[in-house]
């Protein structure tokens, strides 16, 4: 499979699109453990997205696609996730130097590069209910996994891993991030990080199966 | 909910800007529209203050911008975190020389976004230190203070590093103030009632009739639990146990804010400290400055916090400092 | 109803007890505990300026006590002016030999009550004059502005009265300038959500989700009609046509106050303040001081008003007059 | 009849419970009207009515009793009803002169007595929906019925007209107090102010009718 920058503009606004339609959900989430904006937030940011890519129709450089993503997403957002998903944006462009047509394994080395990027900012680990534990058993399983696996069937079984993760947050106790002042009384609500997490990864797998 | 604004996701922008009209001589907004600061002129080699967080927190944090407290605000949407970009921005502003102290709340996403403006600001040849507020005890166990929340006791850092570099201390001196001041400060609170996110509608909880949330967040962050109803002075007595156990107070006096989360009367809040003076003087502890109000609040919600700063000799001087801010002044 | 209190009964009297307890070096209690009186010693000859009325409009009316402001107030119950007594001691409290003047808001219950104290404080040889307020422009038409009630405006003649006493001025000079200040002042609010007074625990009026009270009054007396709620700028649009309907100003500046009615978050009132300078602005009239926030409240009722005073010279120059009260500080 | 100290001690202490029972819907009125405050004011100045009355126990004469209550009500509600209602009661008692034993015609001229000095206080006339639209009927009709008549038919009659006053207020605009800005809206509830005007007459009526 081969994408470019238009590839990922038409994947980025599908991301868009389904935020906007999970927004009320991300932030009834937010509500039970956080201060429940995390629908507002993601729906602020990915709107800024969206308008970055309206000026970047010309745009042949993946990486400045998603590198522009992450700043405009960032900056109109802040907030816990700003920071957190512009760094894997930032650094997934960064990974793909100035290529124009991205090869099964550029794909590979951008979403790990992502999970790598929000990893880094983050300061958490799997376990503490959070975007990680959506993001980690995604990358580890896009690792276990190779390229003779075919690209679709890769990204199935790592948006798998991630959808466990995300599920299994639901049982966790937060030990980061705003809800980790809950204790106890965060265990039996998903973690709205993790869910959104899985929104991202869900949302390109859907994409690139109907390529 | 019911709200006086117009379109929910123009809130922030529109507030700014009849705040910066409303208070045309004392601040202005920088070109990003998220970057507030002082119109008077900073003293040269004065150590600038930066503070700011989300949104939804009026007269925080854009009212403590003037003399005697803050040079600069990076505003946020509500309840979050401004970006790194508006942080630079205002730094940059308010930068004399001396570098910038930032001041915030201990929030994952404040600690990230000040972080990364922090950076950034070394790279431009900026100093900035941070000193962050954690003076919630309902928010983690005292042996893991370095995770709890900052609430109002915010104000009271503001008031004595604002003061600190308002006096001409260096960098680090303003840095040791706040961080002095974050050790000797202890806050908790209860909410009886939610708020409303212009863009959900939601309320921020739920709480039946006949209880209230012992330990809530200033953003409507559940707390510690929900319990019944207190009487004022029943839920003085709680928060004052939960505050002055961690004090050590010896001949110490203190300064005490009775804080409202943004819809409950004034008529409660002088209840409240009432009760709060009266256990104070129970245990022979004077109060040096009272403040009773709404200092820090989380839009229409309902409930108040105790905040207790224990003060040694130069930070009675530095709370007893002038200030001149529009939402906050002090003679 | 949710509040922080202690029981209904005694709202009143704690809430002072806390008051001066936490303004101890600004405000003192007399004997009866309904009257309250700057610690200040009040300049020799300066006319005494007794403000007062119901409580549950804090910070009204004690939290203006002080410098360039009140000597005096005299508190009643909730919604209710003080008796006689109490204002005849805050009286007798505060004049220096150059009279007292009262400054209320025109209720029949507060004429009565003023009324009866100065009868009675002329029996004891000390001059008092009186000046109501009556800025709402919902509550009866011009031509019968003499029924009109005080609401925010009330604000406005305190502090230029408070400032001409302060300055010197007689006490005819003085309620020269708080008749100018009434006389040049419009108000108009809205209502979004009721108060609940302690003692009855019922909300004060019922509105639909989507309905606001227009022209309410100050203790949550019906105003104009109930009306669709509208968005912030179409509440601005409409409080001010009828405001400057009634105001012919020409080269004058004005004096704004957007003043919250208690639930209301600073927020949605900078929104309010936003259109309000647009509309002066597109009119060519500038605003000399702008206030926003809650300065005359209705306990946790949601809403606002708008207030507009046209200034003359005389009158910039009284705005302008420091002032330091518990509630209040401007330099 | 004859009344003295000890009974308007203990008509007014009916009148204390009266007003207990009947605070909630004298608020209620006054919620759609006014300020929503008039039962709670009526029952606080009861209230110091009724303490001051408990430190009177031995007081002889009947004016010290009608102006010492008079004068608590004032001092503790202050508010529109305490300069109305005690100027009532100071009148009345000032009628007295020094009586220790009112004859019928003493309590024809408290009573009147007291409706003038609501009336002297109010500056209100009949029809401006107050507390005078119970009270000047009641008023008129004690002067147009005579000691001939007895005393408990005259004052059955006059609280027959209070009432009837006090029941057309309902239909009235009001014109005075705080009620005065509704304009048209004032139409369809009784006045609180009437209403507790006739609780206080039809309160002596049944006290006289008891003894
Ligand atoms: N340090 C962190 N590492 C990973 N994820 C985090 C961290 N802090 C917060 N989060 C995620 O952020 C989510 C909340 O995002 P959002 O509501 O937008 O921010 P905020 O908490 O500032 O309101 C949480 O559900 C959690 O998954
Ligand atoms: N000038 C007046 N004359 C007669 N009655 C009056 C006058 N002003 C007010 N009232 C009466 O007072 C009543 C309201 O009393 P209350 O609620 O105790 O006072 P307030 O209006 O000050 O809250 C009204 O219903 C009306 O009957
Ligand atoms: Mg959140
Ligand atoms: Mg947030
Ligand atoms: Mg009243
Ligand atoms: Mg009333």
């Amino acid at each position: 499979m081969n994408l470019n920058a238009d590839h990922l503009t038409r994947y980025l606004k599908t991301v868009v699109e389904k935020i906007e339609e999970e927004k009320n959900y991300l932030s009834e989430l937010d509500r039970k453990l956080g201060d429940g904006d995390h629908g507002v937030t993601m729906s602020i940011g990915f709107n800024a997205v969206n308008k970055k890519l309206d000026e970047l129709t010309d745009e042949k450089k993946v990486k400045t696609v998603l590198t522009s993503a992450g700043m405009s997403f960032l900056d109109a957002v802040g907030s816990s996730v700003g920071p957190l998903y512009a760094s894997g944006f930032i650094k997934a462009g960064n990974a793909l130097g100035d290529k124009e047509e991205l090869t099964d394994e550029d794909i590979f080395s951008l979403w790990t590069s992502f999970v790598d990027g929000v990893e880094h900012r983050s300061g958490a680990k799997v376990g503490d209910k959070t975007i990680l534990d959506t993001l980690i058993p995604f990358r580890e399983s896009l690792k276990e996994t190779s390229d003779s696996d075919g690209i679709v069937e890769r990204f199935s079984k790592a948006v798998k891993a991630g959808k466990s993760g995300m599920e299994e947050t639901e049982n966790m106790q937060s030990n980061i991030g705003r809800s980790s002042r809950l204790g106890e009384r965060s265990i039996g609500t998903k973690d709205p990080g993790a869910t959104s997490a899985y929104l991202i990864i869900q949302t390109f797998l859907s994409y690139i199966e109907s390529l | 909910m019911k709200k006086l604004i117009n379109n929910p996701d123009n809130v922030v922008e529109e507030m700014i800007e009849g705040y910066v009209k409303a208070h045309a001589s004392s601040v202005k907004m920088l070109e990003n529209k998220r970057s507030i600061v002082s119109t008077k002129p900073t003293i040269e080699n004065k150590v600038g203050i930066l503070i700011g967080g989300g949104s939804g927190h009026e007269p925080a944090f854009l009212g403590y911008i003037g003399e005697g407290m803050a040079d600069g605000v990076a505003v946020g949407n509500i309840f979050a975190s401004p970006p790194p970009s508006p942080i630079l921005e205002t730094t940059k502003a308010i930068d004399k020389g001396a570098g910038v102290v930032y001041l915030y709340g201990n929030y994952a996403g404040d600690v990230m976004n000040f972080g990364m403006a922090a950076d950034l600001a070394d790279m431009e040849g900026i100093t900035v230190k941070s000193a962050l507020t954690s003076d919630d005890v309902a928010s983690a166990p005292l042996d893991e203070k370095e995770k709890r929340r900052g609430i109002a006791g915010e104000f009271f850092v503001f008031k004595t590093a604002g003061a600190a570099a308002d006096k001409g201390y260096d960098i680090d001196g303003v840095v040791r103030i706040a961080e002095l001041t974050n050790d000797n400060t202890r806050s908790m609170g209860v909410g009886l009632s939610p708020c409303y996110l212009p863009q959900t509608g939601e309320p921020s909880f739920e709480l039946e009739d006949d209880e209230m949330e012992l330990g809530l967040g200033h953003h409507g962050e559940p707390g510690i639990k929900k319990v019944p109803l207190g009487t004022a002075d029943e839920v003085a007595d709680e928060l004052m146990t939960r505050i002055m156990d961690e004090l050590a107070i010896e001949d110490e006096e203190v300064a005490v804010l009775v804080n409202g989360l943004g819809s409950t009367p004034q008529m409660d809040l002088y209840i409240l400290f009432r009760r709060v003076e009266q256990i104070l003087s129970e245990k022979g502890i004077k109060i040096y400055r009272s403040y009773v109000g709404d200092y820090i609040t989380s839009l229409e919600m309902g409930g108040a916090s105790i905040t207790i700063t224990k003060l040694n000799d130069e930070l009675k001087e530095l709370i007893d400092h002038p200030v001149d801010c529009p939402a906050f002044t002090q003679k």
